[in-house]
C-alpha cells in the first residue's frame, strides 16, 4: 500500500525564480534548499501539490471549487512568470485513483485530463524537483474566487486525500505538499503607497505559525474564517492549501516552520 | 455581463499579446470584444479601478493592467488610485455579479 | 421569500423538437404541452433545471461534477441540435445566492459565469419557455464523465438548492425541473443491432416510476447505486438529475408521471 | 495520452467543422493533431470501435463518428462492431486513462 512519507509547505511568489537566480544567498534560496533536501532524503514516488490556480490555467466561465489533475503531464508555468519552462510528469494512476475515491467519499471534484499550469505549481517544481523526475499530482483548491471553500472543507477534502493515498494499493512512498501565503494582498485597496502589493495581517501570519507549531489544527481551521483570510488579503485564501496538506499528512507537529515577512512560510513534516 | 466582463478583459490582457497591443493603442476598440457595460467602459478608460473594484472586479485581475501600464496605469497610480476604494474592509464573499 | 411552486421532469432527446414539429400529434408533444400548462399555471418566476452537458459546454480538460450557471443569459444548444437557437435568460441574481449558499453548506460547486448550454438544456426551453421571457438557472449535474457522483450526493444536492431558494429573499415563484433518462445507452455495447441507441433496462425504468409515485425517494436513492445506473445504459445516470429534484421540491407525489417506451418520462408535481 | 484524446477526437468531429473535413478526407493528418497513441490511431483508423470502447474511450463520444459516417463508420457498421465488445456487462466507474 502507499503511504505519505513527508508534509512540505512553501510560498510560489512568481518572482521567487529570478530573485534567487540573481542572488544565490537568499534566504528564501535556502528554505528552498532545504525543503529540497527533505524531498529527497524521503525518496518519495509522487508529490502530491496543494496549490491554487491565478484564473490561468481556469477562468470564471468555469471555475472548479477543488479539481485534480489526471494526466500523463502538465507543463507551466502558462502565465508569462520569468522562468524556465518545464514539462512535468503527473502521476496519473494516483490522481485517477484519488479523483475516484473523492468522488465516492463526496467531494465534488473537477476532472482535468489536460491542462497546464501557472506559478503556483511551476515555482515549487522549479525549486524542488526541476530535473523532471518526479511525478506531482495537482489538487487545485479555489483560493481566489469568491466565494472560496471553507476551511473545514478543505480540511475534509485534505484528509479524504490522504486515504485515498494510504487506501492505493501499489506500494508508492508519496510526499504532499501546500503552496501558498497567509497573508497578501495582491491589487486590492490595502496595498501600501506605491506597490502593487503587500501584507496587510502580519499578525495572522504569526498566530497560523503558532497554531501549526503547536499542532493545534483543528483551531487554526476554526479561526481561518472566510473573514479573517478576507482581512489577511486577496489572497490570504491560499492558507487553504496548507489546511488541506496537514488534512492529508494527519496531526503532526512540523520538524521545521519558517515564517517570512512576506506574508508567508516554508514548513517541513517529518516522521521518519 | 458585467463584471465578469471587466474580469475577462484583466485576464485577456495577460493571455493574448494582440488584444493586449490593441488595448495600447486603441483601448476602446478592444473593449468592443468584451461583455462591458457603457459604465465599464467609462471607468475602464479612466483608469477608475477603485471603481471597479467597489463593483466588484476582481483587484488582482485589475493590477494585471499595471504590468504594461495600460490604460495609464502605472504601479504607482493604480496603488494611488486603489487605496481610495471606499467601504473595502474585510469584504466577503458572494459571487461577484452584475447585481453586487 | 421565495418558494418553490412547481416540480417537473421530462427527456432532452434532441431529436424530440423536430420530431414534434412533423408530428404534432405525437404523445410527447402532448406531455410537454402538460408541462407546459402546469409551467404557466404557477405563474413562475425562475425554472431552475437540474439538467447535463453532453461533453459540449465542459470537456475532459475541467469536467464540473455540479455546476451553477450565473451569468445574465446563457444560449443554445452549442451541440448542432436540429432546431432552433435561443437566447435565454438566466435568473443570476438567483443563482449567485444558490452557488453561495451551497459552497458555505460544503458543495463544491463550479461557478459558470459565460456558457452556452447544449439540447440538454435547449429541448426543455423549446418546449416550455420559447417565448424567452422566463429566466432559467442551468444546475449542470455530472451524468456522463466516470465516476458520477453518488445519488445521495445529488439528492443532498438537490435538498441545499431547495433550502436556499426558500432562503432567498425576494418573494419569487421558483419552479424547478429535472431533465433526462432513466435507462439509455448511446453508441455503447448495449445498443440493439442496427441502431445507434436503444434502452437497455426497462424494468428499472418501471421501478423508478413506482418508486417515484410511491413518495419512496429514499429508496430511490439507495436502489440507484453506481452499477445499476451503469446497467441502465451509459445515459442511465441521467436519473440523478431527477433525483436532486425531488431533493429541491421535498418529500411529494407526483400529479402526473408517465413512462414512455423510450426510457424516460414526464412528471409534474405540484401542491398548490 | 490515450482514452482522452480519443475522446478528444470525437467531442471535436463535433465541434470543429475543419477539423471533420479533414477526418473525411484525410484521417491519418486530422489524427496527428490529438494526443493518440500509436495503438489508437491504427483502431481509430480501422474504425475499431469495439477494441477503443475496451480501452476505456466513451461510447457516446465514439457514436458522434456516425453522424457523418467517418472512419467507414456507418451506424449499421457502428452497431455490429460496438455490440460485439467484450467483457462490457455493467461496468463501472473509474476514471478512464490509459492505465484502464
Ligand atoms: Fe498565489
Ligand atoms: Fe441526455
Amino acid at each position: 500500500m502507499a503511504r505519505i512519507v513527508l508534509g512540505l509547505g512553501a510560498p510560489h511568489s512568481p518572482n521567487l525564480p529570478s530573485v534567487v537566480a540573481n542572488n544565490p544567498g537568499f534566504v528564501e534560496a535556502g528554505l528552498y534548499a532545504e525543503l529540497k533536501n527533505a524531498l529527497e532524503a524521503a525518496r518519495a514516488d509522487a508529490l502530491v501539490i496543494f496549490s491554487n490556480d491565478h484564473f490561468n490555467t481556469f477562468f470564471l466561465n468555469n471555475f472548479p471549487m477543488f479539481a485534480i489533475g489526471a494526466a500523463p503531464a502538465t507543463a507551466g508555468p502558462n502565465d508569462g512568470t520569468p522562468m524556465p519552462r518545464y514539462e512535468i510528469p503527473v502521476a496519473e494512476e494516483l490522481a485517477s485513483h484519488i479523483y475516484s475515491t473523492g468522488v465516492s467519499s463526496g467531494f465534488d471534484l473537477a476532472l482535468c485530463q489536460e491542462f497546464d499550469v501557472d506559478h503556483a505549481f511551476a515555482v515549487p517544481v522549479h525549486f524542488l524537483c526541476a530535473h523532471g523526475k518526479l511525478p506531482i499530482l495537482p489538487v487545485f483548491v479555489n483560493c481566489f474566487a469568491s466565494p472560496l471553500p471553507l476551511a473545514s472543507r478543505a480540511h475534509a477534502l485534505g484528509r479524504a486525500i490522504g486515504s485515498a493515498i494510504r487506501a492505493h494499493e501499489p506500494d508508492l512512498r508519496v510526499a504532499v505538499m501546500a503552496s501558498g501565503s497567509f497573508s497578501l494582498e495582491i491589487g486590492g485597496p490595502a496595498i501600501p503607497p506605491g506597490e502593487r502589493s503587500g501584507v496587510p495581517d502580519r499578525a495572522w501570519v504569526a498566530r497560523v505559525v503558532e497554531l501549526m507549531r503547536a499542532r493545534r489544527v483543528d483551531d487554526l481551521v476554526t479561526e481561518a474564517t472566510p473573514s479573517q483570510m478576507a482581512r489577511a488579503g486577496n489572497a490570504g485564501g491560499e492558507l487553504l492549501n496548507w489546511i488541506a496538506m496537514l488534512g492529508a499528512i494527519g496531526d503532526r507537529a512540523p520538524a521545521m516552520l519558517a515564517a517570512r515577512p512576506h506574508g508567508h512560510a516554508f514548513g517541513v513534516w517529518r516522521w521518519e | 455581463m458585467s463584471v465578469y466582463g471587466v474580469n475577462k478583459f484583466c485576464r485577456t490582457a495577460l493571455h493574448d499579446r494582440d488584444v493586449r497591443a490593441q488595448i495600447k493603442s486603441d483601448p476602446a476598440a478592444a473593449m468592443e470584444k468584451f461583455p462591458l457595460t457603457a459604465e465599464e467602459k467609462e471607468l475602464l478608460l479612466a483608469g477608475d479601478v477603485a471603481a471597479l473594484w467597489e463593483r466588484g472586479a476582481s483587484g488582482f485581475l485589475l493590477s494585471y493592467l499595471t504590468r504594461w501600464d495600460l490604460l495609464g496605469l502605472t504601479v504607482e497610480v493604480y496603488s494611488e488610485r486603489m487605496r481610495g476604494a471606499r467601504d473595502w474592509r474585510f469584504p466577503q464573499g458572494g459571487v461577484a455579479t452584475s447585481g453586487r
